[in-house]
């Protein structure tokens, strides 16, 4: 369990409806190899937003992905992105699971995202499937979706170039421009459902963060603002917010890749050390 | 290579305008205007045909028929199934065996005599595509007043209303034999012989403006 | 004379099909034993069926179809506030034969259904006004739907058959709207039979070389057949012509068709009027 | 729900009639009279007459109709067909099966696309003839199994699934025998064999609460009489175990007894093929 | 449900096991698996449970809406069940894959609540004829290790017995239009009553003998299954029998017998361990996937 930047500091006028501070992520949890049929899994919490990803393969291609890609000599990344129907923190309820214009959507960048990181040449005429459930709403969950697949795959034991993480950074309020100064101004990071709600802009953004001398350094793989305008001016500022927030996502999941190695491989280790 | 042609009939049927290659896509296409109705027709083909329509011996023939406004619903359906058998009669569809080819069109506006229109725009499409065909079929509609028992030919929508029964009668233009026939209302057997006739007559009109926008576009290559 | 074999289970052998009818037809004489302008026989039967407001199934040879007619309450479209709907629906399910396979309708069983109410309302057999119970307010809907059990050729016959018959026997119970209070008393012991006028009967024809016309064709025919040519017949007047493709017809057939048909017309009116009397 | 552009639509909404029926004292006075006599003087274990006959769809490779009491069922069958969107090889048949009421054939009007009643029918009906055919025999294939019920007097499952054990065994289909099917109802303690409409309506609403026993439900089950197998059990209402006994006991012996009909219905047909082969050869000389 | 191929051995393996009651897992064959069941572990719905039963994982969501009742039942209030087969559990399940599977399961619960024996859904009744509450139960099926039913149906019972509806403190009817004014409260609820909800069992006929909780595994040797949904008091609201084998009358009735004692004990024991979580009070730790 590890929890996000703790550093607080009493600065009461600028805080988050939450308490956070602008640049300030919320706690994130993290369990890796939840399931014991697939080939990787991971559950990631940040905050209330709560995802289950499960990781399939690499196997012969099969479904509509193999029809599809029939003449792909490459690996083929077969994603899913589904909403479980009780999701919403507010009252209502979804229809469908999936197969609504939003969900293919993400699924799609949810691919791109995934292809972006898989050494796909390594995998020739085979497939990855992604599965994606969101089982709790509470903003930035495309984002939190991509850090978990993140995660499944390296449970999985697939290679990955680098982490792919996605972070969400938002104007709570695009239309004032009178502090410029204060913190809030370039954006705040990790956006909470009313965040996204409120008239503003939300940018979010999948990266590839690195470690500190990588060449793919603060690569942005995919981008995707909603919301309302926003002036160009402003965009670098919160790109570059949201890249902060990223590189602060990185390091909290890799400490706890690392210590969820540490715990789990060993004995594998010793039973291997048996067998020889 | 574009260029509209207004052909003024004899006063029977209603001003026929006809622009060939009006799309670029498809092998072949037409846009017919019969009065103020107006069609767009495409043709692909032959083309590889999807493995359950696929038929050894001939083509298979597709006809997609899109309204102007929402889904297609049963009564193009209908408009669908005459539009391909007619055209099925007309094709030599024995020379492409294993292929498919495809009929699309789209109804711009309809203010009467939609079914000739389209039927008529779906032939010129089909002559301009280059396929073989046995020969030419040519639509021609027409209407019995309800009062006057009068025969009116190729109407247009306020005359419909006044309609006790209408006609859509297709011609072969080789022995100018009836190839399909639609009607609406009741009508004795003198009524149908009689508009039966006087459509067949009205067909050379038809033919004759098929002629003369081939010959047009031919000359211009 | 092997007219009596079922169809299906026999003509599995035949690896030629259309040289095979081929060789009955230039002896003259139809795969079924039956000469070229003889017609199945028929039979109708009615109010078989105790859960619809009237039924009937039509049978010619083998071809079978059930019409079952369900009457329910609505209100009526703003512009025609006096007429009721008739709701005509063919439907040909997969049971009825192998072409067809389960799901949404074919594009066959549209077509079917969109001809039978071409014909209904070209015939004007049942004025909607008369299905009128409270102006701009209550009509009765007709939901009449037209079952194939046995698809052997000449199913619209068979459909505009079983619909005319169906009609006729139907009886509504009387309705008191109150068009104040909305309020609306059904008396299902009283139950009135619906005003019709004519009884239109369709004929269908199939075409061959050499312009060779038979009535009443069956599947196998009417799938080989280059052309096939519906008429439908009310009383001295037609509603209906219709011929989608196929090889080009002459007046002279056309002729000879229309003849054929109003044999025919007189034949079937005589058998559903039978059927229902005898009921 | 969308419009189907592919019928003849009605308007939006349309009310049954029979709502209105100035009395519904009707309903409340079988009810009471239920337990004691049933409406047409049936004793609880007799079953309706029944009627079978086979080879009614041209066009089918085997087909069967069926009516009992007001229940009128057609049943057909074809010619096995490779398993469609199938991948890999199946070393067992497939039965695929198909239940449909036709829009009329019920008080309330049904919708032209399966509802999901007819599709958990479809699923029973499946499971019926399943244990009863010899799937080995075509791997890989699939038979398809229709049924569609014009008339609902009740029992309509039972009498689809006995139709479509006719239709098999008329098409060929190599079978281990026939299955026949029984509904029962139960209301207070009491059974009753082959419920007509009404009775199953009584049968599938609890009794109210001061009455002494609060059992209700409605049992169906197919047999294979001639294995004495149950290949299809199928029970909703409730009820306790004392009463499932008897219920089950009454059902086999019933389903035992409707097997010579149907049995005697195909000796018939094969009698008819034989008579017909002979005259063809006549004819033929 | 994920298909495990298995060999002819493998397969005389399970069977003489079940023949000898000494299951390939070490179980007798009346015998459950351990479950792990944790309920109100979602905050955003009105009751919510997850259960383990073996690698079997299920999670249950409930929402209440206001709704108007069915014309022909005026009084009642209405139950939906929904379940979605997450791609999670096998990759067969992506995009409609699981659909037939889903429909089964919700059909069959479905099957199970209908009996006003039960649940009484005319407590759920806000006006007659105008307004009542819709309970949704949407059900997610995260891993399939054998006896989806069972597994599925505590999981529901569960989620209904934690579900929390909010209190109508005023329902008028105000002219023709209703009016209905719920509890600020959050934490003035009513509950549902759950001690007649049922369970499923599922009685999985392998050999001569039924086994109850089959694994994946035994699932594939059995042709034919039972699938009972009994009360707390013995009675059964729906039996329906699964897969294409067949089964003799006095070994369905001998099936049912067991059934029946199985479910009094399940439903007696799921009961007591929903009571004893409640026991915990509202501030014990909610673990959810992070154990």
């Amino acid at each position: 369990m590890l929890e996000g930047d703790q550093d607080q500091e009493e600065d009461q006028g600028g805080l988050r409806n939450d308490g956070r501070r602008a640049a300030e992520l919320r706690k994130i949890r993290v369990r890796m190899g939840v399931f014991g049929q697939a080939d990787g899994s991971a559950y990631l919490e940040q905050g209330n937003t709560k995802i289950l990803v499960a990781v399939y393969g690499p196997h012969q291609p099969r479904g509509s992905a193999a029809r599809a890609g029939g003449k792909n000599v490459g690996g083929i990344i077969n994603c899913q992105y589904s909403t479980a129907v009780f999701s919403f923190s507010a009252g209502e309820r979804k229809r469908r699971p999936r197969g609504d214009r939003k969900s293919i959507e993400k699924s799609l960048q949810l691919r791109r995202a995934m292809e972006s990181i898989i050494q796909l040449d390594l995998y020739p005429r085979s497939q990855i499937d992604v599965f994606v459930e969101v089982l709790q709403i509470d903003g930035s969950e495309y984002c939190v979706a991509v850090n978990a697949a993140t995660l499944a795959l390296i449970d999985a034991g697939i290679p990955i170039k680098d982490y792919a993480i996605g972070c969400t950074a938002s104007l709570i309020d695009s239309t004032s421009k009178n502090d410029e100064d204060s913190s809030h101004a370039a954006g705040v990071v990790d956006a909470t459902y009313m965040e996204e709600c409120s008239p503003g802009a939300t940018l979010s953004i999948i990266a590839l963060p690195g470690s500190s001398n990588d060449a793919t350094k603060g690569l942005v793989v995919v981008a995707q603002g909603a919301g309302q305008r926003l002036h160009l001016s402003r965009l670098e500022a919160l790109r570059n917010r949201a890249l902060c927030g990223c590189r602060d996502i990185r390091n909290i999941l890799d400490r706890a890749v690392r210590q969820h190695l540490t715990v789990h491989s060993q004995p594998s280790f010793s039973t291997l050390h048996v067998i020889d | 290579m574009e260029g509209t042609e207004i052909v003024e009939d004899e006063g029977i049927l209603r001003p026929m305008k006809c622009e060939l290659n009006h799309l670029t896509m498809p092998d072949g296409s037409a846009m017919f205007m019969q009065g103020d109705t107006a069609v767009v027709a495409g043709i692909y083909g032959p083309v590889e045909a999807r493995v359950q329509k696929m038929m050894y011996d001939k083509a298979s023939i597709e006809v997609v028929y899109t309204p102007i406004k929402g889904p297609p619903c049963v009564d193009d359906r209908m408009r669908e199934q005459i539009i391909k058998e007619t055209c099925e009669a007309a094709l030599i569809a024995t020379l492409h065996p294993g292929t498919a080819i495809c009929i699309n069109v789209q109804e711009l506006q309809d203010s009467g005599g939609l079914l000739a229109c389209t039927v008529n725009a779906a032939c010129l499409a089909l002559i301009n595509s280059g396929l073989s065909m046995k020969f030419m079929i040519g639509a021609v509609n027409c209407m019995i007043e309800k009062d006057s028992q009068k025969l009116i030919l190729d109407p247009d929508t306020t005359q419909i209303q006044e309609a006790k029964a209408t006609f859509t009668f297709i011609f072969d233009s080789s022995k100018k034999d009836l190839v399909s026939c639609q009607t609406t209302g009741r009508f004795t057997e003198k009524e149908f012989l009689y508009s039966f006739d006087k459509c067949k007559e009205a067909s050379q009109c038809v033919f004759q403006f098929f002629r003369s926008i081939v010959t047009k576009y031919a000359t211009r290559i | 004379m092997r007219r009596n074999l079922p169809r299906s289970k026999y003509q599995k052998g035949i690896i030629h099909p259309i040289k095979y009818l081929r060789d009955y037809l230039e002896r003259d004489i139809r795969p079924d034993g039956r000469q070229f302008l003889r017609v199945r026989p028929m039979s109708v039967n009615v109010r078989s069926i105790t859960q619809a407001d009237s039924s009937s199934i039509f049978k010619i040879g083998n071809t079978t179809v059930v019409c079952g007619i369900k009457a329910e309450l609505a209100e009526p479209k703003v512009e025609t506030p006096d007429c009721g709907y008739i709701i005509p629906n063919v439907e040909l399910p997969p049971l009825c034969s192998p072409k067809f396979r389960p799901g949404p309708p074919s594009d066959q069983a549209q077509i079917s259904s969109k001809i039978v109410e071409t014909v209904f309302l070209n015939s004007g057999v049942l004025d909607p006004r008369n299905l009128c119970i409270s102006k701009n307010k209550l009509v009765w809907v007709l939901y009449c739907d037209l079952i194939c059990i046995d698809y052997d050729g000449s199913v619209m016959d068979a459909c505009v058959g079983a619909l005319m018959a169906a009609l006729k026997t139907l009886t509504l119970p009387e309705v008191e709207h109150n068009p104040d209070t909305g309020a609306i008393i059904v008396h299902p012991s009283k139950r009135l039979s619906v005003p019709l006028k004519g009884a239109p009967v369709c004929t269908t024809f199939a075409l061959f070389e050499d312009q060779l016309l038979i009535p009443d064709p069956t599947e196998e025919e009417e799938s080989l057949a280059l052309a096939r040519l519906s008429l439908v017949i009310d009383g001295e007047e037609l509603c209906g012509v219709y011929k989608a493709g196929g090889i080009p017809i002459s007046q002279e057939v056309l002729m000879k068709s229309l003849s054929q048909s109003k044999k025919r017309a007189e034949l079937v009116r005589k058998l559903i009027d039978t059927a229902i009397s005898s009921t | 729900m969308p419009v189907d552009q592919r019928r003849i639509n009605g308007p939006e909404v349309t009310i049954p009639y029979n709502i209105y029926f100035d009395s519904n004292a009707k309903q409340t006075e079988t009810r009471k009279t239920l337990p004691k006599k049933r409406t047409d003087g049936r004793d609880s274990t007799e079953l309706r007459k029944i009627f079978v006959k086979t080879g009614i769809v041209s066009q089918a490779k085997g087909s069967a109709y069926i009516e009992m009491g007001k229940t009128k069922v057609v049943c057909s069958v074809f010619d096995p067909r490779e398993i469609p969107n199938k991948t890999g090889y199946s070393l067992q048949g497939e039965l695929f099966c198909e239940f449909k009421f036709s829009p009329f054939s019920c008080l309330k009007r049904k919708i032209h696309q399966q509802d999901s009643e007819e599709k958990e029918y479809s699923i029973i009906l499946q499971r019926a003839l399943e244990s009863a055919v010899c799937r080995h025999e075509f791997p890989n294939f699939q038979v398809d199994v229709y049924a569609l019920v014009l008339d609902n007097g009740g029992s309509s499952l039972a009498a689809a699934i006995m139709a479509s054990s006719l239709a098999l065994s008329d098409a060929s289909v190599p079978m281990f025998g026939l299955v026949t099917a029984v509904t029962a109802g139960i209301y207070q303690d009491r059974f009753y064999l082959d419920l007509t409409e009404e009775e199953e309506v009584i049968c599938s609403k609890a009794p109210d609460e001061s009455t002494s026993s609060r059992n209700y439900g409605i049992v169906i089950q197919a047999n294979l009489p001639q294995h004495g197998q149950i290949s299809e059990f199928f029970h909703v209402g409730s009820m306790d175990l004392a009463n499932m006994k008897p219920t089950v006991e009454a059902i086999t012996t019933a389903c035992k007894e409707l097997c010579p009909v149907m049995q005697q219905c195909l000796v018939k047909s094969v009698l008819k093929a034989l008579k017909r082969k002979e005259n063809m050869e006549k004819e033929d000389q | 449900m994920a298909d495990i191929p298995l060999s002819l051995a493998e397969k005389t393996f399970i069977l003489h096991g079940v023949d000898a009651n000494f299951r390939n897992d070490g179980r007798i064959r009346n015998e459950y698996r351990a479950m792990e069941l944790e309920t109100k572990l979602m905050p955003q719905t009105n009751g919510s449970a997850r259960i383990r039963l073996g690698n079997t994982d299920v999670l249950v969501g409930v929402k209440v809406e206001v709704d108007t009742p069915f014309p022909d039942n005026p009084f009642e209030g209405k139950l939906e069940f929904f379940v979605d087969c997450s791609a999670n559990a096998t990759p067969a399940f992506e995009g409609k894959g699981g659909d037939s599977l889903a429909t089964e399961i919700s059909n069959t619960l479905a099957l199970a609540y209908q009996s006003p024996h039960a649940i009484n859904l005319k407590t759920l009744s806000i006006l007659p004829h105008q307004q009542c509450w819709k309970i949704y139960v949407d059900i997610l099926i995260l891993q399939c290790g054998g006896n989806l039913f069972d597994a599925v149906s505590i999981a529901v019972k569960a989620a209904l017995y934690s579900t929390e509806i909010p209190k109508v403190t005023a329902a008028t009817l105000d002219g023709g239009k209703p009016d209905i004014q719920l509890s600020d409260d959050p934490y003035d609820c009513i509950k549902l009553d759950a001690k007649n909800f049922p369970v499923l069992v599922t009685l999985c006929k392998i050999g001569d003998n039924c086994v109850v909780d089959p694994s994946s595994e035994e699932e594939t040797c059995s042709s034919a299954s039972i699938v009972l949904s009994t009360l707390p008091d013995g009675r059964f609201t729906s039996v329906v029998k699964m897969g294409h084998g067949s089964l003799q009358p006095t070994t369905l009735i001998k099936t049912l017998e067991i059934g029946k004692l199985v479910g009094i004990k399940l439903n007696a024991s799921v009961m007591e361990s929903l009571k004893k979580e409640d026991a915990l009070g509202t501030n014990r730790p909610i673990f959810g996937f992070l154990r």
